[in-house]
Parts: structure tokens; C-alpha cells; sequence
């Protein structure tokens, strides 16, 4: 099946563009802006109704990103680390939205770790997309929880800690669907993409998707150290310089690909071979950890298990949303009053 | 089978008799399981037709710490707390300090087992040999010590003159019919009653004597009526985190959700989550609120706290919710077991900037039910997060009530614009009415017109991010506009201004009971006092008018800082100098006789009458 | 190396001559750098001996969105918010909308390389064709954009008249003396510079002067002077979360305790952690001042509202700590660059239950150090959290400063107890002073005496749980002691009052530079008034009289509701008639002709002069 | 060496009596109790200065247990769930305090998931204990995030979610100690709680403990259905019945034995085996995986790692604490003033 070209409509008649949003506030080249479009193709290519989806968002540059796409969907903008549990209300409220859930790694790796832990283990259905940048963008670079260890950043110093892996954590918390892309990959991206909307769970999926504004210029990466004292960049922090998308192109499956970055620092992405096999959890798990341990990065598919229930049918909602509850079968009768008050 | 029931003795000293007005105590240790002894002694004198009600006084722990359960008959109808006059003695812990606090001429029951009680000679005491009652008794050891509360209940029984048959039907209905219960029960009761019938001789004034004053009446807790109203109110979804004293109204909503609102074929036209936390529930709350469903959570003072930045952002997104606070006493994580008021002024301001939230103020268990469905139709009509401020001594205490009354509207969605009413220039926040509620359109809708991002950032009126000053001002002016319009949606005070009084007093939830009682008495000294009673913020006209009408008008309540003074002198400020404060809080429910100590300094005889 | 500097021009219309008086704004976009061309131009006209100050307003954003850079020379030393007279327009975006709002009069810099900017013949209009001047620059190509903004910087240098020289030491101030920085930079500046003077002819009557006024003052953010007060006051460790406007009052910290603080062997004396959020920073704090170190946070809105929990666990656990809160718009995320005095009452009163906490209201850069390190002595002398409220305007933007003075008292420890002076019968909460304030002992001391278990639970004077309300009553009513005793020890009101004043001002934080301005127009026209400007809450005695003094008070802040205003008629109920509020909040700073507006209504010509 | 007798002063000169403290108000045959106790025979035995050690919790029933052991250290019962970072500013206050801090699995697994997370990554000096009997006793026994799926209980109902295994969450967390006990095996207790006062970072320390009084009543357990409608067991909610403590007797390394609960229901422990290597952090982890496949919970020291710096050496915090610091050092000279003011 070849998808259609962008300004035919597409099987519910919208073309392209009708899966637009608001123009982009994001920085020029960054990783977000990339899988925006890709969420906008992938709407398209497979006939989704707008109506049908909900956008939801924490807050930071990535959590802005759902103004950019899905114009025509109703979509909640919420607290910063708390999309999950708007989420939960949301879609319980009623199960029939297919939601695009849009979060970062500051949004989810750190204030919202507690909310992303919960929300997995509720399996609540849902596309779950962080926008992984290791840092904090809106907020002007400092790290996040999913920085790694020593990487060293102009303004935010030296990161000592060890980073949060939300593929890990998602396995570990009892995820169904846990993958890995790269904002560069689009071909990957929507693969992933489409397989998280047809999943009926939480579908984790962690995208590198790097800051342009706050990582190191390569001149100034090693020189650099803290404070007024030292040596200062030619730029100050309130300039971002013109950059580039960073595309990756194709690489075959079990090949490790290494990306150049806009600092100039280097990033390896592993893709899964082909027939790895995504349902065995111990073996899934242990694929991460090895390639953390050699500073890889595994991308695609990492774990799938469709057998858990979701959320919606551990709660046995029917067929009718709870939103769409009609008052008849909300306010029960006097009759009913009566019975349980005879009771008292 | 129990044997046909004895009669109980008639021979009490008819002189002073205090024939079904008296206050006792029960104390035990916690975990014993002394409740259902204690609520079906509740019951009992209930089933007499005389009024009664029952306080629970209980530790915040799991087993062996002191419990006191109060209950008060009244055959003037009176509720509030009182200090005992009788006592059952049952927790060695507290034996001293519980007789030295009896009153000249009160009674003591005593556990026969427990050491060293103080002996003084201005008491009845009656000892109750509870081990020997029990040597006999035919349970699982593991149970015994939780039917040992039953000796008490029959030997209290006997005391005050409630006949076996009452005993019994009271546990009959205690355990919701479950006939094995009570019949694994009533045996025990029966040996205390017939231990006092062969060992005791009445030698106090105190009994219960039948009345008609509970016909028709119902007794239940303030978090079940909140539960049962919330139910035919309509919610559909509830999350919450578990927190004393708010757990069981989402406990006995699930039950009637579960009893009410189940399909046919089983399936629930409700979900009720347990969320991780309180963050996570007011969160899943206004995530289910945006999407179109009633939505609620309960919780209490630490709970709320960390409800803050959400609610502002319901407030500002303009999110229905329904929030119960069920107090208790705070700052901090305080006493998790005690009553208080102390959340007004922080939950109708929760939230930085400027955030002002609707109250609903219930101060019965009938105004629970009736604010657990109105509370939804405020929200939803006015698109914000309501609060609804009952406390531990509402919500789990057991009350008299009046039967319910069926909801007397039909539920009001506010402004909703569904599929083709939605216009294709629609924006989530034009006014279109002049109220400052404009209408909303709900995620799914067929109609993509409808499509709005919901955020807590700056806006236009289309929801559209803005950081232009102007529109910052016309929405938040809006927002304004909107709470004054609230001011209309939720329910007025009700006002009782009584002739020559030029007294006012301002109240607000359980502490009306109190009040009321010490009303009566300072209207029968010659001081009387209109009353309005503050069922919901924002206020409108009458306050003003109220205090208006009178010299001095006092707030009472039950917090340290006066906080519903505080609010109203902020509200009404040309009339401040005539509001004063009566605040207290030490986690127990006001007696009258507080009340009147309190208001006396401020009372003044009714005009027309010699100072 | 730059030739040596070309004269200014010197043809100037003298007639109307505005000397070293004006307002100018920068507008461009986000993410291009043009902050450092602005702060140089600030900077240059400071070195001028001209008062001035620069305000940014800027969206909260990274990169493209419109920003503008207010800067405002004052001969008389005013730098309220000022509507601009001078448009540097670079942004195309804004274009339109920047031009038109000039007053007729008005000067356009503009960017020649934008398209289609509205023709109007009363503003005088320079062109600068960047393009062109950046093709020779010789720089990396991803460094031009952030270069061209130094064309707009010698253009308006020459504009103004001010000369190359300055420009460049200003620059190289701006550098932090790195002169490698300036040497790519200068030869831009120049560019601009003479291409104004080969191409332009002035035709404005704008210029600067040199004067006198700025000999021995500094220009400094409000964030950095706080961090350098806070340095001062001996901070050891910080915890917080990133978010604006409160990140670059971090950000400085670190770097004076970096520099100020570490050892001769490169320890640091200082831990400063990013927490995961705000519910953890407030809990580090919490815990690091209750194991004896001076801890604070920073954070804005939203932060504060995750804090509330945790800040009443410190005021019931009475743990010292200083919580900065460098307000932003709210409600909710609100206006996350845009200043306001939103969040008074919530922080005042954060929390359930009653807890009240101090706040300090610093107006001026000056104050934001001195209540840098006074907070810490507040705190620990208090035992309590403490806030200081400043805002994004103060915080943010930079201000002309007197040199700091060094703190004037020792540090305020409070009562701590160390070691021997334990006694053995040590209890952590024994008001052994009548002050409301116990002593207390840190965890590690070697007298393990002086161990307690610290609880947000309620306790007894020796902080073991208790319930009874008699302790509940007698902790709670110490905790009101201790804010009594908090009114004596933070920083008292400024009082102003002024002869035949029969109208008085209350205000706080950084409105108070419009006030000033407002204040001297208005009493120019006759219509005076007295001004009182709030240092922090507590009030103490100082706000009644001034009430008293006068026959009506406006209470001017930049909230929606009149915050203070309310908190006052709280606390002053018989005075609440004699208050009126003056309330706005658009996310812009006021500006003096605003103040005049809202005051007018309220003023009346000074005693004996006419009506 | 064998340890003193409790009379007999240790080498600090106190009796174990002097690592008391208040009397226990939790119910008799909590396993919250049984865990206090070795936490005072510990203390003994190691010849503790209770001055040199401070006592930490959240809020809960296994939060109030700090008040019932080592009464002359100083100690903080902070909020629920957020007990971490009362630890984190504590500890960096004065790093030479050693910690023992006990938390609930609803305190760390629910409401404090994101601090636990987050102070374990940042390897905070200190024994992190949970008392985990995977219900929240002091609310009355609902469900808390380390409740088997499944498990039924007759005032809760039945849990539909997976157990969040704090064990595996500290592991992949970068924990560098990581043990498991459980409250009825005292011998095994104490030496974990031995090994996890010596480690410089945080010591994970998961410790079954179940509760009493929220657990089914053998005679209950199945016939309980939700709700006033049904039957309803003999006992209220608010009786707690008699229980003895559940002591289990010595079983070898690498035995599995089977204790039998108060409520009648089983829990298999399987102890690890001597020889076992607990520095290979992916064996560690394949081995909670396939322990939790196969229903058993693995007891012992799980993994450790003693190579991660712990957070007082990542802030180079010098001999003196910061709370120790006299006001010479901690207010700079007038000099210092005037050079730094000389720069604006
Ligand atoms: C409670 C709260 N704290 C802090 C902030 C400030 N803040 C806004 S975005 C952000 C970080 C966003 O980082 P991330 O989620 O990684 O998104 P990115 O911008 O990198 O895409 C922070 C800390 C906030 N909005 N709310
Ligand atoms: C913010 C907040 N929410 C809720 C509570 C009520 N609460 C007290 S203890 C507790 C659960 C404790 O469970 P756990 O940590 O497992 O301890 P356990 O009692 O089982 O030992 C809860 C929910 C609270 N104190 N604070
Ligand atoms: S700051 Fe970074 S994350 Fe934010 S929009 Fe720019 S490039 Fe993207
Ligand atoms: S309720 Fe459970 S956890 Fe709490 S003290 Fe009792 S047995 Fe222990
Ligand atoms: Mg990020
Ligand atoms: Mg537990």
C-alpha cells in the first residue's frame, strides 16, 4: 500500500494539511519540531479521525509541540510532570479517544517520574512519546534526570549523575509497549509511531530528540567552565545560532549507526536486528542494560506484550463513555433513593 | 434463639430522674472493636424514639491506643457534645483520668478486670465482671475479645432501661440483617444484661424512656450522605488517595455507585481509581472533568495541600471538579483524628495568583447528600473546581437525619455545545452571555470546530497562547465576572433574625449544632441572637445585610485564626468594625456550653429588656 | 584595534531638546542575542552619568518569538515602565504593531532589510541597512546573526550621542573585562556607527548628556543582588528547581559561593542541588535547616504551589528556611515572563490549616540584598519558613544600585543549643522565654539529651505525638505568640508622611518606582499624599497609625484582587473603612502615568489649598 | 566475636536498653515491630553512638516505628512519601550523620516513588528501609503499589495492577546496595541492616512486613465480596484481632521456604545462595525478573556496588559539615564585598 501524496484526502477526506496545527514556536532544527511532523504524517497515512484523538502535554518545550500538530483535535496542555494523571481522568472519562500523549524528559524523567511510573502500570491506553533532549529546554539547559553521567554542558555544568533510562523504567513498570527512536529517523519514527496507536496499553516511546539552543558548541565544549570568572562563549544564552535538522538516513536493522550532533558530540544508536524478539521481557531488559553499558543507545522496538488489560477494561467501561452518560442513567430514580434510605 | 427478653428494672429514684437526657462514654482501647457495641447502643435508644448521636473520639493508630465514643440522648433534640456523666470503663490505660473527668453524682460501668480505678465517693459505679462473663461464651478465642464489648452493651441496656427485644433488633440492624451475626452476638449482650439484672441495683437517675421523636428519621454518617448524594448527582468518576477522615465517603461511594449504578449485565456507569497520590487524583479528576464527566475527589488537609497547583489549574482552564476537604485538624499533618475548620480560607484561595474557588459549607448530613448533587451542578455550570467543606465530626459521625430529599432539579451541564450547535467560529472562551461562562465543547466531539488546547498558560478567548496584556486582562476580568456570577449558583445562607436581638451571629458547618442549643438557652437568659448561617462561598447580598441589621455581629468557628472573619472583613470592608471573631480549635466538636461562654462577653439583653 | 572614535553629531534641534530623557525600546526576537546590544546601551548611558534602566519583556520562549528591551534614561533618576518614544525595530514580525504605537514624535531605527512598514509622517525615521553592514564582517557565519544587533547598537549610539569610546568600554564591561569578546564585537558597533553618521541626518530631539548621577552606583539584577545578600548571609546550601523567573537567582548564588565561598583547597563551604521538583526542593531545604544549616530555595508560581505542603510541615515542625519567590503571572502556569504581585496572600497563608508565614517585600535591588541575608537570621531567630517575595521586574531586570552595605549586625543563630548547655531535662518545644520561640538542638550534637523526633504530627512541649487537645491549644497558641514576636524582627515599613496629606499610599515591591514618580507629578499638581511602603508581613503598629493619620488610605498593588488590601481590612478591621484598593495586573511593570490615573480618583488637594 | 548481652554496656558504654525507645503503638505482631527490634540489637551490637545517627520517615504506620527505637538520636517523621528529601538536605547539612530511615511501600512505592527514584540515583549516604506488607496499614489496609496483581483482600477488594518491585526500581535506579529481608527472619535482618550501615551510598533495604491487621482472616478469604449487599466477616474493620509474631526459622542459603501469614495465605522466600555474585548488576536483575515469574521473592543481598560516589563526595563536602561552619566562615569580609561590588 503506498501512502498518498499530502494534498489528497485520505480516506476520511482530510488531506495533509487538515492535520496541521499552529505554526511552530520551537527553535529552528529542533529534534521536536521533526516528530511533530511526523505525528501529523502518520495521522494522515493512516485515516485517523481528529476528532477521534486527543493531545495531551506536560509542560516544556516538547510538552508545547501538540499546538503544532492535530489542529482539528481537542487536546489539554496540563502541569508540568502531571500529563499522566489528566490522562487517566480523560480517558476513563472516555475510553473511545485514541490519545498522542507528548511529554519530556525533564516532564517525565524528573518532576513526573512518580506520574510516568504510575500511569505504565495502570496501562492505561495511550501513546506515550517523550521527547528526549537530556535536558531542560524551556528552561534554558540545565540537565534532566536522563542526562548521562559526566556529560558536560556549557551553562549547566557537569552532570554527575547517572541517567534515568525510561526505556528501563517502562520495562521494569510493567510497560507492554516499550520502544526507541531518533527524531532523525523519520522512517523509524512512524513505524513506531503507527505500531504505538494500534496498541492497547501504554505504548512507551522514548525519542532522542536533541536540543539545538543548549547543547555545547563544539568550539567551546572542553574549554568551557562555570561561572562570570572563566572563559565565556561568543554567545550568550539568549543566542541560538541557525541549525540544521539532523536527519539520519537508513541504516539497516542491527547495524549501529553513529549521529553527529549539533555540539558536535556523538551519539550511537543501535537498531534492533531483525528477529530480535520483542516479547521476551528478561532478554529485552538485558538488551538495555548491555547497551548502556557500551554507551549505546538501542532504537526500535524493545518490548511488546499485548496481553495485560488495559485500564478501560480492568474498569469494565461499557459501551457508552462515562462523558457520554445521558442524565437518565446517571441520577437514579426516587424509587432507588427510597430503597437505600430505608436502610438507614 | 434468645430466651423471651426480661423486663428492666423500674426502680429508679423518681426524684431527680433525667428520663433520656444524658451523655456517655465508652472507653476502650482502639482495635478492640468496641464500634459496633457502641453504634448499636446509638441505635438502640434511637429505636426508642428518643434522639440520640454518637461521637467518636479515636486515635490516629491501628490497635491499643484510647477511644472514646460519645453518645448523647436528648429528648430536646440536642446534639452537640457534651461532657459524660456516664462512663464504661473498658481501657486500663485511661481508667484514672477518665473517672477523675465525671461530673459530681455521674456513673461509672467498669471492666471488673482492670485495676485501680480512683474510688470516689460522689459516683455510681457498677463493676461488670467481663472475663467470668466471657468464660462461657462459646467463639473462635480470636473473637472473644471482640464480643466482650457486647457484655457492656447489655449491661448499659439494663442501666438505662432499654428493653432486650430494642438490643436486639438495634444489632439486627447494625449488621444490615445478617441474622448469623447477630445471633453470634445477642448471647453475649444477654449474659451482661442478666449480669446486671441479678448483680446491680439501680442507683443513678439516668434512663432512656420511649419517645416519638425519631419516626421517619434515619441515622447516618455525613460521608455516606456526601457519598449517596455525589451518587444522585451523577458522578461518574472518582479518584482519590486514602486520608483520614475522607476515606470512607469514597468507601460509601462505591458502594452506592456500585449498588445504583451498575448495568443489567453488570456493567459500572462509574470508575472509581485509586490514584498514587493526591497530585495524581485531583489530576485524573479535571483530566475526566475536560473530557465531560462529573467528576470528584476527596480528600483532607495534607491532601489539599498538594491539590494546589492543580486546582489553579482547573481554575484557569476552567475544569469542573468537585473537591470534598473532609477537615481536620491542621497546620501539617496535625491531628489526622480530630475535627476543625481550619481549611477555609487556604481551599477558597488554593493556588497561586489570584484564585478564588466556590465553598459549599454543609452543616448537616441532610446538607451533605444535598451539596453532593448540587456541588456537581455549580461546577459544571460554572466550569470550575468546587469545594465542598464538611470535617471528621460531619463526616464520620452518626446522625440523626431527616430522609433525604430527591434531588428537586434536574441536573444542570452548564454551557456545553455538542456536534452541530457548535458554531465554525467557535473559541473556548467568548462570553457570549455577559456571565463570564462561556461555552465549552467536549473531547470526541464529531464536530472538529469544537477543537480547543486546554492549557494553564495566558490565552485569547479562542485558548490560543497569548502574552498580550490585553488579553491576560479581558480573561481574567472575565474570570472575575464569572465569580460573581457564582455567587448566584451556590446555595444562600439561611438567616434567622430574631426580634429586639441586635446581636448577630455568623456559623458555618457542624458547628451549628452547638450554637443552636446555646442559642436556646441565651434566648431563655434573655440574651438572644439572630443567626445566619453561611452555607457557601462566594457570599452575596444578605451577608451584608445581615450584619447590616445588627449592632455586632459574631463569627464563630472552629479554627485558631478566625479565618471566615478574616474573609468577610476583606469582603465587606466598610462594615468590618462591626464583625467580630470567636475562633477556637483543639480537635473536638464545641459544646454548647462553650459556645456560650464564648458569645456571652459579646451578647447584649434584648432591646426593650432592663440591662 | 578600533581607529580612534569619530565625534557625535552636534546638530540637534535645540529647541525641543529632550536631554538625557527618554524611552526607547529594542524590539527584536527571541533567540537572536540581542540582550548583550541592549545591556551595552544601558551600560553606555550609565557610563554617561545618565540614570537609567532597562526592563526586558521577553516570552517564554527559546528562540523567534517577539521580545522587547525597554530602556529608559531619566536625568531626574526616575525608571519606572515608560511608553517609548524610540523604536529600535529588528523584529518583522512586530513590526507594524511597534511603529504604530509610537507617539507622534516618535523615532524608528529600523532594520531597512524588514518589508512594509507602516508610513507615518509624524515619527522621524532612521534606516539601517544590516545586511549590507554585516556583509564585510569577517566571523563564522552562525555568529553573524547574533553580530548584527551590534550595528543597532552604534547606530542609536551615534543617535544619541554617545560617544565610541563609550560604547566600547561599556562593551568591554559588559564582557567582564575579556577583551578578546570585545574585539570581535567592536568592529560591528563601528560599523553602525558610521554608517549612521556617513548616511543619517539627526532630526530628533533626543540625545544624552553627560552628567554626575551615576558616579558610585552599580547596575545589578535584583536576582544576582539577592544571591550576593544571601552569599552574605552566610547560605550554605540551596535547593530548587528550575523555573522561571527565579532560575538566574540560583544560577548567581552558585557563582558567588563559588567564588566567595571555597576554600584555600577548593572545598566548597556550600552544596547547592537541583532538585527532581519543587516538593523535593522545599523538603532538601526543610531538612537541611532543621540539621543546622542557613537553606533556601528559589522558585516562582507554580513552584510555590507544590511547596505547600512541606512549608506548613516547617511551620509546625518550626524549621527555619528562606524561600525566595520571584513572582510571575498566575493563575496557574500563567505568564511565565511576565511580572506580578500574585502570589501575597497564598504564600502569606501557605498550607492547611492555620499557618502563617513571614513574607519580606523588597522594593529595590538594594533591599533584594539586605533581605538576602536578613531572611537567614528571620528564619533561624524565628524558626520558621520564611518568604521573600520579589517579582520578575526586580528580579530580572537591571537596575542602577547603591553600593551594597555590608551587613551591620552579626548573624542571628537564634536559640540553639549545643552540648552542655542541653539541660537533661531539655524539651524541644519548652517556651522558656514567653516569646513564643523554644530553643532547639540540632541533630550530631554530642549531648544526646537534646534528641527529639521532629513531626508535622501534633505534639506535646517535648515533641512526643500527642493528641489531647490541651497540648494541641498550647502549641497552636504559642505558634501565635511566636508571630507576634515575628513582627519585631522583620524589616519595619518606611513611612513617609507628608503635611496637609489628608490621603495616604500603601504599597510594596517594585511598583514602588512608579509610585515615586506618580507621587512627585501629583503633589507637583497639588495633590499630595503620604506613603507608606510595606516591608513586610507582619504589619506591626507603624500601618495602624498610619491609617489613623489619614482619611483614607489606597492600598496600590499588581494583583487582580487586591491582596494586601484584603489582608489588611483583616488584620485593621476598625480602620478597613479608611482602606481602598487600587488593583491591576496585565504582566507589564506600571508605569508612572498609570499610577496617576488610578490615584487621581482617589486624592484631594492639600489641606488649605482650594478645591 | 560474639555480640554482648544486653545489660551489658557496649563499647560506647550503653546497654541496649539505651537504643530503646518510646513504646510501640503499632499492633501486636506487626512485622513492623520485629524490624525495630534488630534496628536496636544492631545498634547495640555495633557499639552505635546514637548521637552520631539520625532516625528518618515518611508517614505510616512502618513511619512512626522511628519513634520506637533509638530514642537519644534525633530523628524527623516528615510527609508522606517525601521522606527523601528531608534526607537529601539533612545529610548534605551534615554528612557525617549516618541515617536510618524507614518508609512504608505506600510511602515509597505510591506517593514517594519519584523521590525514592531520585534520591536512590542521586546515592544519598544512607539505609533505606521499607517496611513493605504491601497494604497501607495506617489508612486501613487499601492496596498500596507492591500489592500483587490479583490479590484479593476483603476490605480492598482485588488489586488489578502489577507490583512495583522496589527491589528491581533501586536496581535499575543505579542503586549501588540492594537487599531484601524479611521481618520474621531476625538473624538475616540484622546482618543486612549490618552490611547497609557500612555502605557509602544509599543502602536499599526492602523488608517484608506484613501487616496484622489488613489482611484476610484465613476463614474470609474467599468468601468476601465487596460491598454492605454481601456478607460481611464476624469482625469489623475496627478489631484486630490477637497475633503472634511470625518468626521463621534459620533455613540455608539458597533455600526456598514457604511462611504461612496471619491471614493464612503463603509467601515463598528464597533465600540467596552462598556463592552467589552480587556485583553483576544484569545477573541481579534477571534474577528478581525470573524470582517474580516464578511467584518467589528472593531474600539477601541482592547486588552491590560500592564504586559510585556517594552524593557527599559528588559535592566535595569538606571535613567540617555545612551545618557545622562558624559565621567567619560563612559570612565573607567587607573586602570581599567591595571586590565583588566593583564588577557591577
Ligand atoms: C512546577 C513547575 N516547575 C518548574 C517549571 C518550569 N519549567 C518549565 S519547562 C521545564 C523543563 C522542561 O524540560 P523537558 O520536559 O525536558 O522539556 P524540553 O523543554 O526539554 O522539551 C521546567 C522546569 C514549571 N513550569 N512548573
Ligand atoms: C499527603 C498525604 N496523603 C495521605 C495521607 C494518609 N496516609 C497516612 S499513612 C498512609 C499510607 C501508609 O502506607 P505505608 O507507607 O505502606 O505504611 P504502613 O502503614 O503500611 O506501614 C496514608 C495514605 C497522608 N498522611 N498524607
Ligand atoms: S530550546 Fe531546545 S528543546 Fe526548546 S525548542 Fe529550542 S531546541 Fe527545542
Ligand atoms: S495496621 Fe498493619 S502495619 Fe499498621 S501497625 Fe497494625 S499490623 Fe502494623
Ligand atoms: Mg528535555
Ligand atoms: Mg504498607
Amino acid at each position: 500500500m503506498t501512502p498518498p501524496t499530502p494534498l489528497v484526502p485520505n480516506a476520511v477526506g482530510l488531506t495533509k494539511r487538515d492535520y496541521g496545527g499552529r505554526p511552530s514556536t520551537l527553535c529552528k532544527g529542533c529534534g521536536h519540531n521533526a516528530i511533530a511532523n511526523q505525528i501529523v504524517q502518520v495521522a494522515y497515512e493512516l485515516d485517523v479521525a481528529p476528532e477521534s484523538i486527543i493531545k495531551l502535554s506536560g509542560i516544556g518545550c516538547s510538552s508545547k509541540s501538540p499546538a503544532y500538530f492535530l489542529g482539528r483535535s481537542h487536546g489539554f496542555n496540563a502541569l508540568h510532570g502531571r500529563m499522566p494523571s489528566i490522562a487517566t481522568g480523560a480517558l476513563t472519562a472516555n475510553h473511545h479517544l485514541r490519545t498522542i500523549a507528548v511529554s519530556g524528559d525533564g516532564d517525565s524523567g524528573s518532576i513526573g517520574l512518580g506520574q510516568f511510573k504510575h500511569v505504565v502500570r495502570r496501562n492505561l491506553r495511550m501513546v506515550y512519546l517523550i521527547e528526549n533532549n537530556g535536558v531542560y529546554g524551556l528552561t534554558k539547559g540545565q540537565f534532566s534526570a536522563t542526562a548521562e553521567d559526566g556529560l558536560e554542558l556549557k551553562y549547566a555544568g557537569t552532570n554527575p549523575y547517572p541517567p534515568v533510562d525510561l526505556c528501563s523504567e517502562a520495562l521494569i513498570g510493567g510497560a507492554g509497549f516499550v520502544a526507541r527512536g531518533f527524531a532523525g529517523d523519520a522512517a523509524q519514527l512512524r513505524e513506531l509511531l503507527k505500531a504505538a496507536l494500534a496498541f492497547d496499553g501504554t505504548a512507551v516511546l522514548d525519542v532522542v530528540s536533541p536540543c539545538v539552543a543548549f547543547n555545547n558548541d563544539d568550539a567551546s565544549q572542553k574549554s568551557y567552565a562555570y561561572g562570570r570568572a572563566n572563559e565565556v562563549p561568543l554567545e550568550d544564552v539568549g543566542y541560538v545560532p541557525p541549525r540544521e535538522d539532523i536527519v539520519l538516513d537508513d541504516h539497516e536493522p542491527g547495524e549501529t549507526r553513529v549521529v553527529e550532533l549539533h555540539d558536535g558530540s556523538r551519539l550511537a544508536l543501535s537498531k534492533i536486528e531483525e528477529g530480535y524478539d520483542p516479547t521476551d521481557r528478561i532478554a529485552a531488559l538485558t538488551r538495555l542494560q548491555e547497551a548502556e553499558a557500551r554507551g549505546e543507545l538501542v532504537t526500535g522496538l524493545i518490548y511488546y506484550d499485548a496481553s495485560r488489560p488495559s485500564l478501560a477494561q480492568e474498569l469494565r467501561l461499557g459501551d457508552t463513555a462515562l462523558a457520554d452518560l445521558p442524565e437518565e442513567r446517571l441520577r437514579p430514580s426516587p424509587d432507588a433513593l427510597n430503597r437505600v434510605l430505608d436502610r438507614y | 434463639m434468645p430466651e423471651s427478653p426480661p423486663a428492666p428494672h423500674g426502680d429508679a429514684p423518681a426524684s431527680a430522674a433525667r428520663v433520656s437526657d444524658f451523655s456517655l462514654v465508652v472507653s476502650t482501647a482502639n482495635g478492640t472493636g468496641s464500634q459496633t457495641a457502641n453504634l448499636t447502643l446509638l441505635r438502640s435508644i434511637f429505636l426508642m424514639g428518643v434522639p440520640v448521636h454518637g461521637k467518636n473520639v479515636f486515635p490516629s493508630n491501628i490497635q491499643g491506643l484510647p477511644t472514646w465514643f460519645h453518645i448523647r440522648a436528648s429528648r430536646d433534640g440536642w446534639v452537640a457534645r457534651q461532657d459524660p456523666e456516664l462512663l464504661v470503663a473498658f481501657n486500663p490505660a485511661t481508667l484514672h483520668e477518665d473517672v477523675d473527668s465525671l461530673p459530681p453524682g455521674g456513673v461509672v460501668i467498669r471492666n471488673a478486670d482492670l485495676r485501680g480505678a480512683p474510688e470516689r465517693d460522689d459516683l455510681v459505679t457498677y463493676d461488670l465482671p467481663v472475663k467470668e462473663l466471657m468464660d462461657g461464651v462459646d467463639a473462635a478465642p480470636k473473637l472473644k475479645g471482640y464480643l466482650a464489648n457486647m457484655t457492656y452493651l447489655g449491661a448499659i441496656g439494663w442501666l438505662l432501661g432499654l428493653p432486650l427485644d430494642v438490643l436486639e433488633t438495634a444489632l439486627e440492624q447494625q449488621f444490615g440483617g445478617r441474622r448469623k451475626l447477630v445471633d453470634a452476638n445477642l448471647p453475649v449482650v444477654e449474659r451482661g444484661w442478666r449480669h446486671a439484672d441479678a448483680h446491680w441495683t439501680k442507683a443513678d437517675p439516668f434512663r432512656v424512656e420511649r419517645m416519638d421523636a425519631t419516626r421517619d428519621l434515619m441515622l447516618i454518617t455525613g460521608n455516606d450522605a456526601a457519598a449517596l448524594g455525589a451518587t444522585f448527582g451523577g458522578a461518574t468518576f472518582a479518584a482519590w488517595y486514602p486520608i483520614t477522615p475522607s476515606t470512607s465517603l469514597v468507601d460509601a461511594l462505591r458502594e452506592h455507585l456500585t449498588e445504583l449504578r451498575t448495568d443489567a449485565d453488570g456493567t459500572p456507569t462509574w470508575s472509581v481509581v485509586q490514584a498514587e497520590d493526591e497530585l495524581a487524583a485531583i489530576g485524573m479528576v479535571l483530566g475526566a472533568g475536560w473530557a465531560g464527566a462529573r467528576a470528584m475527589t476527596a480528600t483532607s488537609g495534607p491532601g489539599l495541600s498538594l491539590m494546589a497547583e492543580f486546582t489553579g489549574l482547573g481554575y484557569f482552564a476552567e475544569v469542573p471538579a468537585v473537591i470534598w476537604d473532609v477537615q481536620r485538624v491542621g497546620p501539617s499533618t496535625g491531628l489526622p483524628t480530630r475535627t476543625s475548620q481550619g481549611d477555609l480560607a487556604f481551599a477558597h484561595g488554593l493556588g497561586h495568583g489570584d484564585a478564588k474557588h466556590p465553598v459549599l459549607l454543609p452543616a448537616t448530613v441532610e446538607e451533605c447528600f444535598e451539596f453532593g448533587w448540587k456541588a456537581f451542578d455549580v461546577a459544571e455550570a460554572a466550569q470550575t473546581p468546587v469545594f465542598v467543606l464538611t470535617d471528621l465530626d460531619l463526616g464520620m459521625n452518626t446522625w440523626m437525619a431527616e430522609r433525604f430529599a430527591y434531588p428537586d432539579t434536574p441536573m444542570n451541564r452548564g454551557k456545553v455545545l455538542r456536534g452541530d450547535a457548535i458554531p465554525p467560529d467557535y473559541g473556548r472562551y467568548h462570553d457570549v452571555d455577559g456571565d463570564g461562562i462561556a461555552p465549552r465543547t467536549l473531547p470526541g466531539d464529531p464536530n472538529a470546530d469544537g477543537a480547543y488546547f486546554a492549557r494553564g498558560t495566558g490565552h485569547d478567548a479562542d485558548a490560543v497562547y497569548s502574552e498580550r496584556p490585553e488579553h491576560w486582562r479581558a480573561n481574567t476580568e472575565r474570570l472575575a465576572r464569572k465569580y460573581d456570577t457564582i455567587r448566584t449558583l451556590v446555595p444562600r445562607p439561611d438567616v434567622d433574625r430574631v426580634d429586639g436581638a441586635t446581636i448577630g451571629v455568623i456559623a458555618y458547618g457542624s458547628t451549628l449544632h452547638a450554637i443552636h442549643e446555646a442559642r436556646a438557652a441565651l434566648a431563655a437568659d434573655g440574651t438572644p441572637f439572630s443567626l445566619l448561617r453561611l452555607k457557601a462561598l462566594p457570599i452575596d447580598d444578605a451577608v451584608r445585610a445581615f450584619v447590616e441589621a445588627h449592632d455586632a455581629t459574631v463569627v464563630v468557628e472552629m479554627n485558631r485564626d478566625g479565618q471566615l472573619a478574616d474573609l468577610l472583613r476583606a469582603d465587606l470592608p466598610d462594615l468590618a468594625p462591626k464583625l467580630r471573631s470567636v475562633a477556637h480549635l483543639d480537635g473536638l466538636p464545641f459544646s454548647a456550653a462553650q459556645i456560650r461562654t464564648w458569645l456571652t462577653p459579646h451578647l447584649v439583653p434584648a432591646k426593650g429588656e432592663a440591662a
